[in-house]
């Protein structure tokens, strides 16, 4: 409990000083996860839609595959993207490597199997009237994508808000292809694993802390804008 | 900063947790207008960053593969900036007896003897090679498992090397040395460090170790950090110019008076290799 | 023009041919019911006409143009033709929104969406519902707002599932008038299901009778599952507890029956007090048809008989009056 | 794309050597997320019908805080199981730290919020006419629940597959709660955490296509016994 | 014994009162049909009988208990009652195996269970769908499985929500026969809704009429929305196109009326041809009610006029007929 405490004083300590390399580690990890999670939520969506709405030959194949996909590893994701991005990769030339652009092409890829299974099972429970009604009324299909997308909203908040909390609190990819780089790539799980790795626990739980309460304040806010939109 | 004013450097955990670098970098940025991109890692992956052409220059301790990395083409040259010394920990109990006992290779035999409990890093970094020639020169029966694996195309073998009775009082736990000081702390059990992390987890944190330093002093136990510019005919990109600055600038007087004045809690960390005495 | 023509159209459950139509065709303009008993097809055949549900085989021709199932131009036959489902669901929002939904689709601007909402939700009664949500609706009101949505669309064909079932009295009159309207004015096919046969003979001329999947000339209102048994030569059907008819000789025991309720033999009394096909019932209720009077007797259940106004007024039944019925077997189709 | 053959070669030869270390640490990783997943789906299935079912004040409250747990890192988890179970913690007598039981406690806290939020989301687009029907048929709650949980359960496996794809794919709590002891606590994943660090990338990603290729063998089990179940 | 009695009785639905009822009181072993328009807070009131909607105040007692609707004891009470939804819904699974749900809950033995199972659905004409789908079903189909479902329980009160709805006419009769039986065996008490007042009629000897969530003796069959002019000193109401009656004083352009249908003066011919408050129309239904009989007159809206059965006799009216209409004042309630 004493552990506790002492880290919940130093979260304090930590924002009340408003440490100014603390911010830009919060503001680089809130940049890189919500930037992963819009950019795989744009391509996950639609994906799970795909696959959702369509039967076809295979489509249980495709979701066992998603779902084996979602047990990923870090390590690996890091690894594949690593040997693309580094010099010799076939991408060396960009230099992305141990940029916050790096991390986020891992996050993506980390989290477009979440978003898009997840997704799948939102829509399964949908009433297909609701794609019916829309499609009768004189909507394409992509009126009537947006249709659903309204009635599964909340379940598809839920993975978006899963695969948010999954990367805001990954520390392989970001470690991995981001580097750790004080003041360029650190972020708040690759400072945690450092404090870690100094032995700094209290200071590793009091950024945890601070990183909760960050992720507290984004739910929050979704929370109201959910609510102003369910009015 | 611009471009050419940054340098990437891939360097062990060890540099980092140690707080070392945190006082040598914004001293060096000071000097040159240079930032360092640091990247921590284990020594394998690190050296690994170097060989793949991803950073300018690497800072490691594992002379024999800095020697390797140099003579393959991967480095330009070894530039020796500093060295600590690795202890032999145990619990103030000492059920092997070995506190006192200067010379490593007997204190490793009186553990093993006793099959007193021994954590081992077991992660390939500098100290766990250092660990494995100690054991080595104690002549017991060592024993080694062999993997198979695929590199280019080819069968590779990787080995690894243990004295009997792994997973009886041999513990190799394959994480960095902080872990293993926290492992061996919780199962009181010995454990080989570098001086610096252990002075660090010891005195410098409130949770403290309940470790005490029994084997000390042998020159086996020395643990030299050296600095490595990427080739520039390996991988063009390297900011040699930038890299080599560094270097140099680490085995000025500068760079090994803050290396020598490092202490934590008033006990030096690191003694400096290019010039012993700086102050 | 026809607006539907289809041929060899089949839907397949299963193995289970729910629907097969050789041959159907359906006049541009008009009002058309579709009637049958439950799992008859009414609305797998719906759905299909509005292009919302594949057929296993067959062809489709909308406005004698063949309607490409698999392809992509689905959505510009979809923009002609508005289904009303059975269960009808509302999108969860505002009533209003749900009824201005088809409206925005097709580009209109806000000031006429407005008012086209105000003036469908008026039609059936639920304007002051325009704020509620959608999802809170009673049965009767979902209904009354799903009706009100499709037709706010004007579309050139509306599809209506049981549009009243759920529907009360008074509401239910508002639609049929507001249905009425729509063939009078000639801006809109209708094509509607019902169990309700005086609804559907007081809406429409043309009345298709669906059942097992197939059209059949048969009249939908007396079909019965009648119970087949043997006295000496002759076959009996009986329907219910104790209607009974001669049958042609079957061998199964249960068959289905259509009884043709305008050529039923009707008396005041019965010609011979032995004759055991004439079965005493009771005139329970009389309705206008379009072209005569239907009587409802009660011969333990409900038989529909249809008489010509001469006849009608020739034979002077009142409600509640005791008749004999009987069924020769040029009424009778063996289903 | 050659680092990729030489991983996935290296894999087969792992495989087909049927090495008895890789055996081991491939049981002990299914042995623990298995369990894991398990006793997390045990307390987050009720917990999250308890929560979906009910309106009560502060519910959204609620679901905002299971939100933001769902960003709960795996290093605060770490330290915090720590403390309580080290040598000086409050259990420490019962021996705890770097078994395989540590790791479960930590996995369990960190996919409860994620079995319990999916749970929620699967619960709130089912029909509330079978919970109705149900009850009036003579269902007490508990086989109400049990009602709803089948029509709900293409989400709820969904929410299962995605817990049992993060425990089997982490590293951090099992590396910090099991301590990657050789032959005791090392786990898939920790294992390619050690060569990574090693510098092994090739091997490092062969086992993280032996861990995907268990997966999928375990996904494959669950999509057929779902077929079976579903007919 | 009385079955439910309820005392200030209210549900209100974000600051609207949908259902408000000061007394009620329902005897044991009868059948009660609820009648009454949509949004009337029929389905709300089902809801609150079958112990599955918690009413915002007041008391209900069943059986002379107080109902406790936030206590764990509400399972003994649902054991007791079972409700048919107005849109039933079936598990995602066999026909049969839904049928078997509330049996198995009961702690029946499998060989029970199946001979109930299959008695059920054999009543409802289901028994050849035992195997199918539950989800697949057609409306109708659903809604009598449903029964079905609800009857195998031998439950002791059996609510229905418009049980016939969707049926076709044949297993409508036949649901009718059900009830009938269930009430005559006076195993179980019914209460359901429907929008058929005859079936209402046909099968009941209580009905409640509900408007605006109120009980109301005020006959449901012609309750309307009437426009209100003034000519003159006097106030008019007019329903649909033309039917017009003299209307107590009101300030409202609209208002909703009762007209007792057995208080409506009906004449073949119009008194005084001057006389504004005499509606010419058409006979266009006539139906056997308990005590007489009930007349439906198209004066551009459908009304019902119940005439004993002497009247009747005397007045001799034919389908078709021209006739008059007057609603005298005491046929008018303002709703
Ligand atoms: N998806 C499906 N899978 C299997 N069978 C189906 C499916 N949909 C409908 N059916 C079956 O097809 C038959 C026709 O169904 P349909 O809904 O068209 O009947 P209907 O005429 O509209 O009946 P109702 O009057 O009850 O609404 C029914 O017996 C039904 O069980
Ligand atoms: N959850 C809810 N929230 C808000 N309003 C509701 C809710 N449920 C019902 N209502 C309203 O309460 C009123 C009564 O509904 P109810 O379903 O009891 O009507 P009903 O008499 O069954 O009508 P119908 O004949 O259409 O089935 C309706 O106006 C409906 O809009
Ligand atoms: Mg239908
Ligand atoms: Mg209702």
């Amino acid at each position: 409990m004493n552990f506790f405490f002492d880290s919940l004083f130093s979260a304090l300590q930590l924002v009340f000083a408003a440490d100014p390399e603390l911010m830009v580690i919060v503001g680089l990890s809130l940049r890189v996860s919500l930037t992963s999670t819009l950019i795989a939520g744009l391509l996950g969506v639609p994906l799970g839609f795909v696959i959702g709405f369509n039967s076809f030959r295979g489509k249980r194949v495709v979701i066992t595959l998603l779902n084996t996909l979602l047990a990923l590893p870090t390590v690996v994701i890091g690894l594949m993207v690593y040997t693309f991005i580094s010099r010799r990769g076939a991408l060396g030339a960009l230099n992305l490597l141990y940029t916050p652009n790096a991390i986020i092409i891992g996050q993506v890829i980390l989290i477009i199997p979440v978003i898009t299974a997840l997704t799948i099972a939102a829509l399964s429970r949908i009433d297909d009237r609701y794609r019916r009604t829309a499609l009768t009324l004189g909507a394409d299909q992509f009126q009537t994508a947006l249709v659903v997308l309204r009635e599964a909203r909340f379940g598809i908040v839920a993975a978006a808000v899963a695969a948010f909390g999954r990367v805001i609190s990954e520390i392989g990819i970001s470690m991995m292809l981001g580097g750790n780089a004080r003041g360029f790539t650190r972020t708040m799980t690759t400072a945690m694993a450092l404090e870690y790795d100094k032995g700094e626990f209290v200071l590793a739980v009091g950024l945890g802390i601070v990183l909760l309460t960050i992720s507290l304040g984004m739910n929050t806010l979704l929370n109201y804008f959910q609510g102003r939109y369910a009015e | 900063p611009a471009d050419d004013h940054v340098l990437t450097m891939s360097t062990t955990t060890s540099t980092q947790a140690s707080g070392l670098l945190d006082i040598l970098l914004p001293a060096f940025t000071e000097d040159t207008g240079i930032t360092v991109k640091v990247i921590a890692k284990g020594t394998g992956a690190a050296i690994r960053d170097g060989m793949d052409g991803n950073v300018d220059v690497i800072f490691v301790h594992a002379k024999g593969r800095e020697e390797q990395f140099v003579a393959e083409g991967y480095g330009t040259k070894r530039y020796a900036i500093m060295h600590n010394d690795f202890v032999i920990l145990g619990s103030e109990a000492d059920p092997a007896g070995i506190k006192g006992q200067g010379d490593a290779v007997a204190a490793l035999k009186a553990i093993a003897a006793q099959k007193a409990l021994f954590i081992s890093r077991g992660d390939d970094s500098g100290t766990h090679t250092k660990e494995q020639q100690l054991w080595q020169d104690t002549g017991l029966l060592l024993e080694t498992t062999t993997q198979t694996i695929v590199k280019k195309g080819k069968n590779t073998d990787i080995q690894f090397v243990y004295p009997g009775g792994l997973g009886e009082w041999y513990m190799s736990i394959g994480q960095g040395m902080g872990k293993a000081l926290t492992f061996a702390d919780e199962k009181q059990a010995y454990v080989m460090s570098d001086r610096g992390t252990y002075i660090k987890y010891k005195v410098g944190r409130k949770e403290g170790l309940d470790l005490v330093v029994l084997c000390e002093g042998d020159a086996r136990l020395a643990n030299p950090y050296g600095v490595i510019p990427v080739n520039p005919a390996k991988f063009p990109q390297v900011k040699i110019k930038q890299a080599e600055a560094f270097a140099e600038w680490l085995v000025s007087e500068k760079g090994q008076g803050l290396i020598a004045n490092y202490r934590l809690l008033g006990q030096p960390l690191f003694y400096p290799d290019a010039i012993p005495a700086a102050k | 023009m026809t607006l539907y023509a289809a041929r060899k159209l089949q839907k397949v459950y299963d193995g289970r041919t729910v629907l097969d139509l050789p041959e159907l065709s359906i006049a541009d303009g008009g009002m058309v019911a579709l009637l049958g008993p439950n799992g008859a097809g009414k609305t797998t055949l719906l759905h299909i006409l509005a292009f919302l549900l594949r057929p296993s085989s067959g062809q489709l021709r909308f406005k004698d143009q063949p309607v490409a199932f698999h392809a992509g131009s689905l959505h510009q036959l979809r923009r002609q033709v508005v289904l009303v489902e059975q269960q009808p669901i509302l999108f969860s929002t505002s009533v209003a929104k749900n009824v201005a939904f088809g409206l925005k689709l097709r580009g209109l601007k806000r000031h006429d969406i407005n008012r086209r909402v105000d003036e469908s939700l008026s039609m059936v009664g639920m304007r002051a519902f325009a704020g509620a949500n959608g999802r809170h609706l009673s049965g009767g009101e979902t209904q009354r707002v799903a009706i009100a949505r499709a037709i706010a669309c004007r579309p050139q064909v509306i599809l209506l599932d049981e549009p009243t079932s759920n529907v009360d009295i008074e509401n239910r009159m508002a639609i049929e008038t507001i249905m009425g309207d729509i063939r009078d004015a000639g801006r809109s096919s209708i094509i509607f299901c019902t169990h309700d046969v005086s609804q559907a003979a007081r809406l429409t001329d043309m009345r298709l009778h669906l059942a097992g999947g197939r059209l059949n000339g048969a009249d939908y209102e007396n079909t019965f599952h009648a119970a087949v048994h043997r006295e000496g030569a002759q076959c009996w059907g009986r329907i219910g507890r104790r209607f009974r008819f001669p049958l042609p000789s079957t061998s199964e025991a249960v068959v289905r029956v259509a009884v043709n309720p305008r050529l039923i033999e009707i008396a005041a009394e019965s010609p011979s007090p032995d004759n055991q096909a004439y079965n005493r019932g009771r005139v329970i209720r009389m309705d206008e048809e379009m072209d005569g009077v239907r009587l409802m007797v009660d011969v333990g259940l409900p038989l529909a008989v249809i008489l010509s106004c001469q006849a009608y007024r020739a034979a002077d039944f009142r409600i509640g009056d005791t008749v004999f019925v009987r069924c020769p077997s040029e009424a009778l189709s063996l289903l």
